[in-house]
Order: C-alpha cells, then structure tokens, then sequence
C-alpha cells in the first residue's frame, strides 16, 4: 500500500461519459491484483476534498489503467486530465478477487454492469493467463454504456453483451443473460461488479445454482485503508451481520456474505 | 537546526503535531505510510468501554471543502484495545492518547480506570463533544456543568492528565473551557466537528443514515482559530488546536492564535502523510524566520 | 407552468429566491445584470439611523469555499436611502425588505419609525446577528431575552411585518428563535454569518482589519441546513433559509429542510446574477419531478 | 458593466510568472477603457470561491487581453487556461484613467511596476492613438520581472527600464527613474501602477513638482461592481477621509486623493 504522487499518464482513451487513463506507478503494479482499487486524489487543493475510489482495470509493465464514468464533479476533473499530466495515487488498496489456480481450466464467469466492467478487465486478463475460459457478461443501459465490448471482443473473450434498450447485444438486463448461460452450462466461479441490484441478482442466481460467486461492493469513502471506518456495508462475519469496511475487509466478498435485506440488518 | 519541541506542562512533546481522533484509525493503520514515531503524538479512535456498533451507512458526506461525517463512534471497546492494540503502540517513541467516550459520567470513569490499568498510554483525550450520538446531536460539551462533572470524576478516578475536547457548537466555547479548567482538566483541545446535515433533493432523504454528522476539513478552519484564539487567551492550561489543517500554515495559524500544539483530522483520510507536510511547512517557515524554538511563536497574534 | 410562488402569511412570494442583505447592495447595483423583478424579492444592505463608516481593511479574507467579511455595515443611514435610494426601488414588482440595525433597542425603533414613515417597503429583517460590530463579535441573537426584547420593541413600534434574523454562533438557534417567535417575530432568517478569523503566518497579524469577522459561501451550507432544519420543525412562523445557497439544487436543501423562502449571499458577489440560476434549477427540479407548486415540497424530508 | 461567461481564448504567451491571455469578448472590449478592470472565475465550483480583478491589459479588434503574474492559487490556475477554453469574465468594471484628448501633442508618463504594468499597455496605445507622446517607465526586481520590456521597445515606445538588482535597465527603483526624468522634462501627466509603496513614492514626485497624476490602486474585492463594500481604501471625497470603494470609485484615483498615512486616516 504505497502513495505516489506523481504517477504520470502516459495514455487517455474517451468514449462519451467513459474514460480510461494509464499512467506509470511501478511499486504500485507489482503489487496490484485483480479487484484492488485505488484512492486517486481529483484536485490539489481543498475542493473536492476527498480521493475518489477506482478500480485498478489493467496493468500493462509498469503502467496501471483505471477506467470510469464520469459521475459527478470529482469524476470531471479526472477526466480532464492528460497524458504528460500526473495522477496523484494511493493503492493498491482492499482485498481483490480469488484468482485460484485451480480455476485453471475451468470456465469462469465475469458479470460487469456499466462502469463495473472496470476491475473485470484486469481480471479477465490475469484469469486467462491461469488458463481459465473467462466468458465476459456484459451490460449496460444502452450501446453508449458499454465502450469495451469492442475491445473484448478484439481481444478474443467469449462475451455476452447486453443492453437495456437492447441497442447493442441482447436487449434486457445482464442478470438476464447471466441466467440463461449458467443455466446452459454452470461455471466455476462467478465475478461480478456493478450497482447494488446487478449485485443482488448475480448473488441469487449463483445461490440457486450453487455456484461461489465473488461480488464486488462499492460504498462513499473517506480514506480507503481501513482508517476512518466511513465505508460500511453489512456483511456477515462468522454468520453474524456487522458493519464490515468495504476498503479493507473488501472491496469483494463472497456473494453470501453480503446482507441486502434492509429489515435483516 | 529549530526545536519543535514544545511543553504541554504535563507532557512534552517531540513537535506539536498530533493526529486527531477518528481519522488516524488504531495508528498502526497509518504504517504503511509514515513513521509513527515522527509525529508529536496521535490520538487514537474514541473507545466505549465495550465495542460498539456505530451508525448506518452512508456515513460520509463530502461537501464544499469539507466532509460530515456519522460513524457513531464503532469501535472494539476497551478490553479489545488493551489486548490486541495497545500493544504494538507501547514501544513507539511518541505520545499514544485515548479517545475516551462514554454514554454516562459512569462510563467515562470505568474507561479511564480500565485503562489505568494498562502501560503505554500518555494522556486521556476526553470526548465529550461528538455530535454523532445523541439524536439531536446534543453532548456534555454544551453545557459547562456537565462538562465539569465528567473531567472532575475522571480526575479523580484516573491517574493520567487529561485532555477536554470541546465542541464547537455553543454559544461561548470560552465558557466551556473554564468549566473544564476549573474542574481540574490539563488540557483543553478544540474543536470537534459542527453538527450538520445534507440532504438528496431528489430522494429528499437526509444524505446519511444517522440524519446528523459532523462537519470537519478545511472549510472549519476559520471558525476553528476564531475559537481557539479566544480560549487561549483567556485560560491558563495549555489548549490544542484542531479544525481544518492541512498543511505547515494552516497549523501556524493556530498556534500563533495561541494553540501550544494542533491536531491533523480530516487530512489524514485524504493524504495519510499528512501530518508530515504539516511537520515540514513548520520547519520550512521556523527556517525562513529564523525561529530557533518553535514554541515561542505560540500566542503571538498582534491584534 | 409550476406555481413557485410561496407564502409567508404576511407576504406573499412570486418565489423563493431572495437575495441576502449585505450581498447586494442596495439592489441597484444589480440591475446590469438581470431583472430585479424576476426575484422573489430582495433585502437590502443593513441600514443604522445614521449613516456608518464601517471597519478598516482589509475586510474580505478568502478561506476554502468559504468568505469572511468584516464591513461592519459601513451604510448610508436612513434618511440618504429613503431619499436617494428608496424611491428607485418603489416602482418594482417584487420584495424589497430593509435590514434593519441598531447599536440599541432604541436605535432599531428609531430606524423602523423612521421608514415606518416611507413606502414601498414589504418587511423588515431585524438584524440581530451581525458579528462584526461588537469586539468579541458578540450579538443580542446570543441571548433569548435581547432577542425577544427587540422584537417586541420594533413590533410595538412598527406597523411593518417583522423577519428576524438569527445568528448561528449559538448552543441552541430553537431556543432563540422560539424567544424570537414568542416576541411577535413574523418569521426568522437563518443562518447569519459565522465568527471567524483568519490570520497571515508571515506577519502575524489577523487577516481582517477587525481582527474578527463572519464567515459565509458554501462552506458553511451544511451546518445552516441542520439549523434551518432544527428550526423549522419547531416554530409556527415560517423560516427562511440562508447559508451556501449557489445552486437550485443548494437552495432545494433548505427548502426540504422546512424552508419557506431562501436567501442568496456571497454566490451574488461572484456571479451577479446567481439568483436566476438558483431559480432556473428550481424551476428545472419541479419540471423533473412533476411538481406543480413547489410550496408542497417545503419540509418535506423523510428523517 | 456585462457578464460573459464563455469568453474564447484565443491567445496565450507566458514568461516565468507571467501570464498574457487573449479571448474574444465582444461587447466587453467594445465599452472598455484603460485603467478598467474584469473580475475574472478562476474555477468553477466554489473554490476558489471569489472572482479575481485584473487590469484590462490591451484591446485589439474584438480580443481583450489580460497580464497577470502567478501570486497564488487563483492566479496559477488561470495560468492553466490554454486557447480553446472559454474564461467567465464580468466588465468593464471601474473608472479608468483619463485619456483626455487635450494631452494630444504632450508629453505624458507612464509608471509601471512588476504586475503593475498590465493596464498600462493598453493606456500607452490609447494615449498615442490620441497624439500623445507616451514614455513607459517600467521597472520590476529582476529582468525576469519586466517581460513587456522587449513589446515596448519593438513597438516603439520610449521606454526607461530599471531593476532592482540590476539585471536589466538602471539599476535602481523606478521612482529614481521617474525622479530623473521628471526632472529632466517635467510630463504634462503622470499614470502610475504598482505597488502601494511605489504608488506613495509617485504621489511625492508628482506633487513636489506639481504634475497631476492618476494611481491605480489595488485592493481585496468581493465582487468588483460596488455591492459588498469590501474594498475600500482611505480616500478623501471632498477633502475629507473615507472608506471609498475602489472597484467603483477606482481603481484609478487622483494620486492627492489618496491617503496613504495610516495615522492620518
Ligand atoms: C472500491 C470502489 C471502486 C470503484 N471503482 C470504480 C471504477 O473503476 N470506475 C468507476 O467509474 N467508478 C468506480 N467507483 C465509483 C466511483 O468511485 C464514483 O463514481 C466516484 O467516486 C464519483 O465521484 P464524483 O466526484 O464524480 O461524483 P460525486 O459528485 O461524488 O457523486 C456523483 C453521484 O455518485 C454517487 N456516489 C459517489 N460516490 C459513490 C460511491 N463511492 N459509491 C456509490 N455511489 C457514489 C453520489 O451519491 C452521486 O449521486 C468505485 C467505487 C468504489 C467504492
Ligand atoms: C483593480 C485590480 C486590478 C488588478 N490587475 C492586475 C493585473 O492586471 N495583473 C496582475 O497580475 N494582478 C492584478 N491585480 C492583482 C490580482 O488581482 C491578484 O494578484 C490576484 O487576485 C491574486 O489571486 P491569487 O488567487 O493568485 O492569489 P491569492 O492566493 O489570493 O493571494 C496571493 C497573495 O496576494 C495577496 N493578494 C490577493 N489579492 C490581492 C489584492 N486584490 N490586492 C492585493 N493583494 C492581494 C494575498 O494577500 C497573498 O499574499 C489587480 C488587482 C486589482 C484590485
Ligand atoms: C471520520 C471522523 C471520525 C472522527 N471520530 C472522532 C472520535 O472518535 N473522537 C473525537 O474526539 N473526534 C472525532 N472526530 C473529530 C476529529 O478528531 C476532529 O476534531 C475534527 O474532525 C476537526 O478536525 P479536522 O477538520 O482536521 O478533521 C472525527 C472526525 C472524523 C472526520
Ligand atoms: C459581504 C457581506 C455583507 C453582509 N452584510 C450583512 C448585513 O448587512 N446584514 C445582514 O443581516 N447580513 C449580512 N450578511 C450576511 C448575509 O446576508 C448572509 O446571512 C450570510 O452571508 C450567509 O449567506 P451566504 O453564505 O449565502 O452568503 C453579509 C454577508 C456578506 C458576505
Ligand atoms: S474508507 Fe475509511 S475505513 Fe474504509
Ligand atoms: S469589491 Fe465589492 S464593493 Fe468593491
């Protein structure tokens, strides 16, 4: 868990609302794993005052991407920035998905919804050197929403696109999808990162299949390492629901881990 | 070479940085990013006597130059501290001080006795100011009675100094403060967070699951000073300065307003060396002033 | 079309979108820059009996999303604005209110007997909240019973509706706005600006020529929220929020918060005409949200 | 007095501190005279909350330009701004000199010092556009403080440049040159901009010699067009001392107007 300052962005993509920045943090890389995130400062000076929370979505030698929608202020001004310009990082941070070896072999799933496509990215690249067959579900509201489907699609995953207004793959929800191809054949594992209800679906569905399935939570942030315990989630520890930190104890957990239910908090 | 040191009467301390309560974790959180030992002292996390739930989330809202917060204060508990914290902070050569909450005048006084019991701490910080707890966001700090009662149980019952953290919420925090110097606390540190509160138009539901928080970051700052220039000038002991620091000059302008030494909050969260930049503007000012003992700038505002 | 009009009983609003006294001027200054009329209304810069030299400066510092003023209501007097000022304002369909001043009870009735005598005035804010007159930023809206003793002084006195104007620097701004109400107040303002200070490190000297002054701007919009909100579900008088307010989405907070009508301040001095896009996003919200007037919405935040 | 929140920029120069940007604000720079000022958004959000006044530096067809030196936050992020980006400027704002068409064939002076000397270049082409015979003092603390010096001389003004260490012109404050020169030839008016002190020193030599002058002061403003009173400096209005709006009365002043001992007040 290492600050640098002064990463430099050697790299910027844009589509639409959606960006991807590369930048150079060598101490970072090497430690980085799939479902890590870092803490990326969006201003020097008092406004905005916090680090916003990003997923690590690819490593590439020294350089590390993240890859976001532009949501709110904070988000804007990352967007602003330009390679030759430095990013001020903080990671990498929580505890990041299981990539077990003996995933090798096995066909694994990865469930990204909007701008929760981001860690999968990563992950799907580390999975496939295991040797594992990453099979890629990915959704969005409409075709602007999934930006990587082109990418993944160059860059030979087996993809499941889908789309709300089915203006690019399949039209209906990810979770839709995700049904209909577990019910053809069960995969190993399930990763899945997007909004709340994605999450809860990817959850359910995995349970009523008896798949293990990885989810991973967001939450607002004041520090991301543990410090200011502002990110809770309820998730159950040792059977019992608790206020658990998502930057610490997560960003990922085991699907049913997670307690949805507001009234069986 | 200056000497940061400075002279709190019942504790000196290496350089008058410390990190405040609730943004510096357990310490140990920070390790990965500064040395422990280079700081003044930090103050650890308040502590219930037992562990403790805290509040639901969303706990956190971010807001012009600031931040709310409503943690609720969760946290393990005394017994958990002793054992499984406390420990590794002993051999640290720096000021380790506890946060001390309680619900009741009892509770305060049970902590500070358990911890009495344990090695290694250097004074009790007493919380009697957070607006997260109670539903209104009322604390003993309103009142000077009650903040009396509780400083004079826990002088009594306990054998370390003690330090009263005020809150800002009042009408004369100088009122507050003598109350607190009168019952016989060594220390007064000022401020704790305002009570505040933010709503999302769209669902017109408060932003955070407790309904109130507290107002910390740089956005406080000015009221901060305000305070403790007005405390300072107007109590014997030694008055520690929070609010809104983040960086050498920020923390400059409260001790010359009078503070002998500063707490760093809310900055930690964003930049965990923060108390470091803040260590090295001091520095860099004593140096280009030529000020040979940090110390002597303290209360120095020509008004 | 959406109904934004609001009611204050004594007064109706075309909507709720006032500009804050001391933020703009006397109104004129603002006509380059849009139409007065589209305003709800505005409250023009405190008025003592006597014209006021005001402090020396400096008299603006800026802090993170946040100012602090100490004009010290540097002003015309009376007699120049119903001479030169008033009887340009008279003519306009909207608002104008008159914050009113006084070094003593007596000076408010004076002031109000004096404009009493004028027309074109809709109300007066009481303004017993400035911080930046007294030395130790001091005020009668520290105390229930100065309070309530000037407004029932100026309400004997006047023939006008009466908006008092509360200070924040407060333990409990219920307990003073309930003295306010319990006096004959038609409504209460909140929040003033708050004490602050600032002070140069390289000089060591305070930023403000009057060593104290009043924080406003966004910074403290959280902390104003809570209060309007504290208030509100408390008192039979409407309250009119003030804190912050840059933005429709700003004054919204307040609105939900149990506001009737809002002011807008320090947002005037940086855009001139901050008020119209306060209103817009009013405007734009109800459209959104299938409103049709937006007096349904005041208070109406689900705790 | 108008609002243009998207003013183009068209143009940027910059040497060390100092910052030369160029935007197309038609209706601004159509109504401007020198010695006036625009309040200028440095950010978006609110902060830095305030405007930032500065001199109007020149006008050319329907471009104004601003010169600034970096003196802090706002100024460093103004200095950011890079043609293609729009600037939210409010002005013409302020009185302005007097460019008064009986100086036409006269000699007149113009004081400059460090950033001081933004509004004078618009001044001295005004003054000479009239017939008047323009000599620019212009001094700085190093020659990395006079970076107009070369303009002014390709541009053919008569121009007396100082430093204080030397690098660069005299060696010398520029009130030991306008001393000099007055002295030599005394001008029909003086226009000065600078520092408080140097402001002091000019108002000596004009009226120890008798020759009307003209000071820019400066000033923290709040708003910049005569609403919050924030601004003031001590300035006889009849003879008597007062707290007088610089944004509105100013910034430019008869320099025996001014007060400058703070006992006196
Ligand atoms: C561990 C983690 C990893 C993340 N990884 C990515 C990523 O790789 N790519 C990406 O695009 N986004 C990611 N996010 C979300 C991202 O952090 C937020 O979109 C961002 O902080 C918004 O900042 P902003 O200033 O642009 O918006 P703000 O103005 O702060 O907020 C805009 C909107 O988003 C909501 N919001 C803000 N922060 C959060 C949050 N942390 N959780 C939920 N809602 C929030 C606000 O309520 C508001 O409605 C991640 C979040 C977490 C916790
Ligand atoms: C009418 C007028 C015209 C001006 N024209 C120009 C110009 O053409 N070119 C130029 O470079 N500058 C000009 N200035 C000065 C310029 O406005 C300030 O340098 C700028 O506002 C500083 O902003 P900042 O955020 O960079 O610095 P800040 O961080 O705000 O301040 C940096 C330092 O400058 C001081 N300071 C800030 N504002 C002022 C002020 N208004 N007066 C005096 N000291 C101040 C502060 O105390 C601090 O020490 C003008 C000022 C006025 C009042
Ligand atoms: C997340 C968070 C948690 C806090 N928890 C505590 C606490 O446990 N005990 C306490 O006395 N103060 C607590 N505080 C208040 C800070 O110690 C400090 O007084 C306040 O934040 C003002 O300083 P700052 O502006 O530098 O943050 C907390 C503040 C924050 C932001
Ligand atoms: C420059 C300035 C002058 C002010 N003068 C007055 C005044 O004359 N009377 C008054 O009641 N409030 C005065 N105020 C307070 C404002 O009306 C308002 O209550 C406060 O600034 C908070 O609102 P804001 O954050 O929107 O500015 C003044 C505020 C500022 C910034
Ligand atoms: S974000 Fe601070 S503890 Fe998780
Ligand atoms: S800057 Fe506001 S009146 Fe001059």
């Amino acid at each position: 868990m290492l600050k640098n300052p002064e990463a430099k962005i050697v790299g910027r993509e844009a589509w639409g609302d959606y960006v991807l920045l590369r930048f150079e943090a060598p101490t970072i890389s090497a430690l980085a794993r799939p479902g890590q995130f870092l803490m990326v400062r969006v201003a020097d000076g008092p406004y905005p005052l916090l680090r916003r929370p990003l997923g690590i979505h690819l490593r590439k030698d020294k350089a590390l991407g993240v890859f976001f929608k532009i949501a709110g202020e904070g988000t804007a001004l990352l967007a602003r920035k330009r390679p030759g310009e430095t990013l001020d990082v903080l990671g990498p941070l929580g505890n990041g998905f299981s990539v077990d070896p003996c995933l090798a072999g096995k066909a694994v799933f990865a469930v990204g919804g909007g701008r929760g496509i981001a860690p999968l990215y990563f992950l799907a690249w580390e999975l496939r050197a295991l040797g594992a067959a990453v099979k890629i579900l990915y959704g969005g509201r409409t075709k602007d929403d999934v930006p990587l489907a082109a990418r993944f699609r160059d860059e030979a995953f087996d993809q499941v696109l889908t789309t709300d207004d089915g203006s690019a793959g399949r039209e209906g929800f990810v979770t839709a999808a995700l049904e209909e191809e577990a019910g053809k054949a069960a995969p190993a594992m399930i990763f899945a990162c997007g909004p709340d209800p994605m999450l809860e679906a990817v959850g359910r569905i995995a349970a009523a299949r008896d798949i293990p399935a990885e989810l991973s939570l967001e939450s607002r942030m004041g520090c991301g390492f543990g410090a200011c315990w502002g990110c809770v989630q309820r998730v159950r520890v040792d059977g019992k629901p608790a206020w658990v930190k998502i930057c610490e104890d997560g960003p990922v957990f085991p699907a049913e881990a997670v307690v949805w239910d507001k009234d069986a908090r | 070479m200056t000497d940061l040191s400075v002279d709190l009467g019942f504790l000196r301390l290496k350089n008058p940085v410390l990190a405040a309560s609730g943004t510096f974790g357990y310490g140990l959180e920070f390790e990965p990013f500064l040395e422990l030992e280079r700081l003044g002292g930090f103050v650890v996390k308040g502590l219930y006597y037992g562990p403790r739930e805290g509040n639901p989330p969303p706990r956190l809202v971010e807001t012009p130059s600031g931040l709310i917060n409503a943690i609720g204060l969760q946290g393990i508990g005394v017994a958990a501290f002793a054992e499984k914290i406390l420990p590794r902070l002993r051999s640290l050569k720096t000021a380790v001080i506890v946060n001390v909450c309680g619900a009741s005048e009892e509770e305060y006084v049970r902590v500070v006795e358990f911890l009495d019991g344990c090695e290694g701490i250097a004074a009790y910080e007493l919380n009697i100011s957070c607006p997260n707890v109670q539903k209104d966001g009322a604390c003993p700090a309103f009142s000077p009675e009650a903040t009396a009662a509780i400083v004079r149980e826990v002088k009594r019952a306990g054998r370390r100094p003690v330090i009263t953290k005020l809150s800002p919420n009042v009408t004369s925090v100088v009122e507050i403060a003598l109350a607190a110097q009168e019952a016989g606390t060594d220390a007064v540190a000022l401020v704790n967070t305002f009570l505040a509160m933010a709503i999302d138009v769209e669902t017109r539901r408060p932003k955070l699951g407790n309904v109130l928080g507290g107002l910390s970051g740089p956005a406080i700052r000015p009221i901060a000073v305000r305070m403790v220039w007005q405390v300072a000038s107007r109590l014997k002991v030694p008055v520690i300065g929070v609010g809104g620091i983040r960086t050498g000059t920020d923390a400059l302008e409260f001790l010359i307003a009078g503070a002998r030494a500063v707490q760093v909050g809310t900055a930690n969260l964003v930049d965990p060396d923060a108390c470091l930049r803040v260590l090295a503007g001091l520095e860099d000012y004593c140096r280009r002033h030529g000020i040979g003992r940090l110390e002597e700038i303290v209360g120095t505002v020509k008004t």
